[in-house]
């Protein structure tokens, strides 16, 4: 078993130099059948390991370095069923996008798949390892694949620009990491997670402990897309191909959101015992601040990809409230819907896709009633968007009804009703733009939407239409499924249980003593839940027909509302400024923030 | 700590504060390399001799190569430009 | 934002992060004062264990050995990215410029210093876990001296004849060759990354199993993706060259 | 004074970001970036000294002296190499923005509004 868990993560890492240096040699689609093939092993083999890990988190001591009296002289990786969930999930993605590039990237050779390949390690030894420095190294090949991947269409403006930023952003949240890194470091002596978080159990946490996890958490939020830590994550989104947006999407920000859980669970759990209310309304209260702005922003914009993106921010707030409760059932609950939101906003993206390549624009307004033929497409954009707005036993359900237990830390009403806000809103702007394109309903204008720049994109390649539109509705058809699949919650549960036990996690890693979380029932599904969904699907329908349709809208009434709602998007809108010294000075600010709201609490 | 470890540590906070503050390219180019060499300093009698050997080679190597090269191509375009 | 504001904003982060990071650096041992246990328990038996004079080495290429595959496969993701980025369209432009760079003079130098700085290079990897220096260091060092021939040469020639092709190749191999000690450890039915080779005598270039192994590999895709980094920002100018005509 | 070390390495984190929010040039920006990392060399470093430590490498096998911390610096070289990297493709991107708009001011590209 355990000689599988170094395969997984290797495995793409030795193809995609091996594809590199044969590339130039290999026959025309030879490349990408070996992209896809080393993708398709490794998601194989992720499969196998998820599915072993729920007999219990398994170590692997890498170099044989076994730890001595407690102290770990090597590197180890520790794969409990979340992480191999992560990367699992992952490894699909990757799979997905290299099929769907089949062609898309002639002009490069092998360069994308290589690019993508890495990614895919990375990302896998970042969900596995159980090393505070090893994660970072995984997380910056990830992200440094992701930079690149981003620029792709280097002869416009606004790649080079998003990458940029999105460069500039991730570097300063690594550097942020890596303080607390060596913070901790000095203070314990030790980089395995297991050993920094026995080293500081049992004693109060002091201006240390706090530093180095606001730093941790900081870095973290800003790979995650947090506000205020956001703005770098609009812009990559916006222009980066559609494939590369479908990992992006589906699971890049999701690893800020698990580096932050997994060094919470398995290091800071115990010394801030005391303090669990405090950091709970940290996280939960920047988690209500992103899904607010990306929802309010998603809501605002005519470029389809950038509200993607928004929706995105969205619902990173919304798993950051779930993962805030602290609890087992909210991280339950938040990898559920990661699952479900990934699945469709890959769909959506790879939707986009078609979009640039047949109808030649990502402007809503501009493609209003263009998409009318392309009913594939068309059916695979609603149902993902259904799938993302959560009725009862579809889509993200199962992520939602989990939510609503687990909020009961929180006060259960309001947060039922906040995120039923948030999915109404970011569903909404998904809904509205396309019954525009694909049904050709609504204005043809629109004030209120962010003005865009013209762009015309460069000739994409044409390529078979049905290669285009099979992928996208795979994976919205996954999507609406999974609200269905009844056992994924009992297994998500027991997955956060074992990745909350933080003694357990320790035993394992340093003495080698394996341990079984107990197995929960999911709770009974409650009328509440099934009603909080059915509004929130309702009334992203609604107001779907009300940005479509708005200016039908009485007059006066129109005007009322605007004169109160438009300043303050406005406001919102200039906030967003392109300008990457707005967004360090965001990072900057809200790193302080962050840091004061811990420090004060824990001082109290 | 001994008196040349002080030494090093102001040097750099100096360079590193004047590459950030000095807005021009040319003359941030030139102090990014004395910029880098204190660090190399700094790590030598931090008793870090491969990082300074590694940060030696990156910063009289690496850096002047792909700055000096990136300013190249810029001021030619922007003489063409005029 | 105006500049003022982002000024202010940044102002007052800035002003809180640093109480903030001072809170925290008050909570270290004073400089000079390393609590260990990590580097401790490695100072004190890594030379019986693995042979290698410099510890650095060993944690690099052994004890934290994942952590250097990692790294040298961000090197190499950056190479292929900067390719991904800068390649698209460049061939045409500048098939036409006829290389001008070097004089007589320059090409000269160029030909004395190449196998000087080539041999301090391939002595600083080869003693890297002896002495100071290693598979990066040196490998740096070497890719300033290849740059070297393609500077005193006609670059563009040598393109023509291949060498980047080569060098492309050896990047990857570099960068594969890590990964594939890894996976012939697991082969012969070790970890991942064990060492299964004789340690050899303490201080000898035949010292350190699979140090050496990976140190070469190291060595060998540092120098190619410097290469490689180098010529495609240098490739930036040969366009503008191509366009000035 | 015993925690100058640690305050430099904070000096350096805080005057990078500075640079990069006041920055009016990309290629500036993306060096700023690199002073701003930096700061975690001289922190790691500093970390692991130890008082009259020599470096951690060693001419014979049973020996007494006291040495710094290998762990560190073993860190800071592969931050370095990140560094560098990151570096390189910053100015990679920033020579690509300026051939495609002709500026390298930051509050001049801002394609990316709203």
């Amino acid at each position: 078993m355990s000689v599988l868990v170094p395969v997984t993560f290797a495995l793409p890492l030795l193809a995609a130099p091996l594809l590199a240096g044969a590339g130039f040699w290999l026959p025309r689609r030879a490349d990408d059948v070996a992209g896809i093939l080393a993708a398709a092993a490794t998601t194989v083999l992720a499969a196998i390991v998820l599915v072993r890990s729920f007999a219990g988190s398994s170590v692997y001591w890498f170099g044989g370095w076994r730890p001595r009296g407690g102290v770990s002289l090597g590197i180890s990786f520790v794969v409990d069923p979340l992480g191999a969930a992560i990367a699992l999930l992952t490894a699909a993605l990757v799979t997905a996008a290299l099929v769907y590039s089949w062609r898309y990237f002639d002009e490069v050779g092998t360069l994308f798949h290589v690019l993508v390949l890495l990614f895919l390690g990375g990302a896998i030894g970042f969900s596995y390892s159980g090393d505070l420095f090893n994660i970072f190294v995984c997380l910056e090949l990830t992200c440094v694949a992701a930079f690149a991947l981003t620029a792709f269409r280097i002869g416009e403006e606004g790649p080079i620009e998003g990458a940029f930023n999105f460069a500039v952003t991730n570097t300063l949240g690594a550097v942020l990491i890596l303080f607390g890194i060596g913070l901790l470091y000095g203070r314990t002596g030790a980089l395995n997670l297991a050993q920094i978080g026995r080293a500081l159990e049992g004693r109060s946490p002091d201006g240390l402990v706090v530093v180095a996890f606001a730093l941790l958490v900081a870095g973290f939020l800003v790979k995650a897309g947090a506000a205020p830590f956001h703005f770098w994550l609009s812009d990559a989104y916006a222009v980066a191909p559609a494939p590369v947006c479908v990992l992006f999407a589906g699971v890049m920000t999701e690893f800020g959101l698990f580096g932050l859980a997994r060094i919470f669970w398995t290091v800071f759990a115990l010394p801030l015992d005391d303090a669990f209310g405090l950091v709970r309304w940290t996280l939960v209260g920047f988690g209500i601040l992103t899904a607010i702005v990306g929802a309010l922003m998603s809501f605002l914009q005519r470029h389809v990809k950038r509200m993607l993106a928004f929706s995105s921010i969205a619902y990173t707030g919304i798993f950051l409230i779930g993962l805030g409760t602290l609890t087992p059932g909210g991280l339950a609950a938040a990898g559920l819907l990661v699952i479900a939101h990934g699945l469709s906003k890959g769909a959506l993206f790879l939707g986009t896709g078609v979009m640039l390549e047949r109808m030649h624009s990502v402007d809503e307004l501009a493609l209003r009633g263009r998409g009318r033929g392309f009913w594939i497409s068309g059916l695979t954009w609603f149902a993902a968007a259904v799938a993302l707005a959560s009725p009862p036993f579809v889509g993200g359900w199962q992520g939602h009804e989990g939510l609503d237990h687990a909020s009961t830390v929180l006060g259960r009403h309001w947060t039922a009703a906040f995120i039923a806000a948030v999915t109404i809103v970011s569903t909404g702007a998904i809904l509205r733009a396309g019954a525009r394109v694909f049904l050709g309903w609504g204005d043809r204008r629109d004030p209120l939407l962010s003005p865009e720049p013209d762009e015309e994109p460069e000739g994409e390649p044409e390529r078979p239409a049905l290669l285009l539109a099979l992928p996208a509705a795979a994976l919205a058809a996954a999507a609406l499924a999974v609200g269905a699949v009844g056992t994924l919650t009992p297994h998500a549960l027991l997955a956060a249980e074992q990745f909350t036990d933080t003694r357990a996690y320790a035993a394992t890693v340093l003495e080698g003593r394996a341990s079984q979380a107990p197995r929960r029932e999911s709770p009974p599904t409650s009328a509440e839940s099934v009603v909080w969904a059915l509004v929130a699907t309702g009334g992203a329908v609604g107001l779907a027909a009300f940005g479509l349709w708005r200016r039908r809208l009485p007059a006066v009434l129109r005007e009322r509302v605007g004169r109160a709602v438009v300043p303050a998007l406005d406001a919102l809108r200039t906030v967003h400024s392109g300008h990457v010294g707005d967004y360090v000075a965001w990072l900057t600010f809200g790193t302080a923030v962050l840091g004061g709201l811990l420090a004060f609490g824990v001082l109290q | 700590m001994i008196g040349v470890q002080i030494a090093a540590l102001a040097l750099v906070a100096a360079f590193g504060l004047a590459v950030v503050l000095v807005q021009d390219l040319v003359r941030v180019a030139m102090l990014y390399g004395i910029y880098g060499l204190t660090l190399v300093v700094l790590l030598v009698v931090f008793q870090a001799p491969d990082v300074a050997l590694s940060e030696l080679v990156v910063s009289m190597v690496a850096f002047p190569v792909i700055v000096v090269t990136a300013l190249a191509t810029i001021r030619r375009r922007e003489r063409r430009g005029q | 934002m105006t500049r003022q504001s982002r000024v202010g904003l940044c102002a007052v982060g800035l002003a809180g992060l640093a109480a903030l990071l001072a809170w925290g650096i008050a909570g270290l041992e004073p400089f000079g004062h390393y609590p260990g246990p990590y580097g401790t328990i490695l100072n004190a038996v890594e030379p019986q264990e693995r042979h290698a004079a410099n510890v650095v080495a060993a944690v690099v290429f052994d004890y934290r050995g994942v952590d250097t595959l990692g790294e040298e496969l961000i090197l190499f993701c950056a190479v292929m990215g900067l390719a991904f980025l800068l390649r698209e369209n460049r061939e045409e432009n500048t098939r036409s410029v006829r290389d001008r760079a070097s004089s007589d003079a320059v090409r000269a130098v160029g030909i004395v210093a190449v196998p000087v700085v080539v041999l301090l290079a391939l002595d600083l990897i080869a003693h890297g876990y002896i002495t100071p220096g290693g598979g990066f260091q040196g490998g740096v060092a070497a890719s300033a001296g290849l740059l070297l021939v393609y500077l005193a040469g006609d670059w563009r020639a040598m393109r023509r004849a291949g060498p980047l092709r080569l060098v492309d190749v050896a990047e990857a191999g570099g960068a594969a060759g890590f990964v594939v000690v890894g996976f012939a450890t697991l082969i012969a039915g070790g970890a991942f990354l064990e060492n299964l080779l004789p340690l050899g005598t303490f201080g000898k270039l035949t010292s350190g199993g699979t140090i050496p192994v990976a140190n070469w590999c190291v060595g060998l895709e540092v120098s190619a993706a410097f290469v490689l980094i180098f010529l495609e920002f240098l490739e930036e100018i040969m366009a503008e060259r191509a366009r000035d005509r | 004074m015993s925690y100058a070390p640690y305050a430099v390495a904070v000096w350096l984190l805080l005057a990078g970001l500075f640079g990069i929010v006041t920055s009016k040039n990309l290629i500036h920006l993306a060096l700023c970036v690199t002073v701003a990392q930096s700061g975690t060399y001289v922190l790691l470093l500093a970390i692991g000294y130890r008082e009259h430590g020599t470096a951690p490498i060693f001419s014979d096998v049973p020996r007494s002296r006291r040495a710094v911390d290998p762990v560190v610096q073993a860190l800071t070289l592969t931050d370095i190499v990140v560094g560098v990297t990151v570096a390189a493709l910053l100015l990679a991107l920033a020579v690509k923005a300026h051939e495609r708009t002709g500026t390298l001011d930051p509050a001049e590209l801002r394609e990316l509004r709203g």
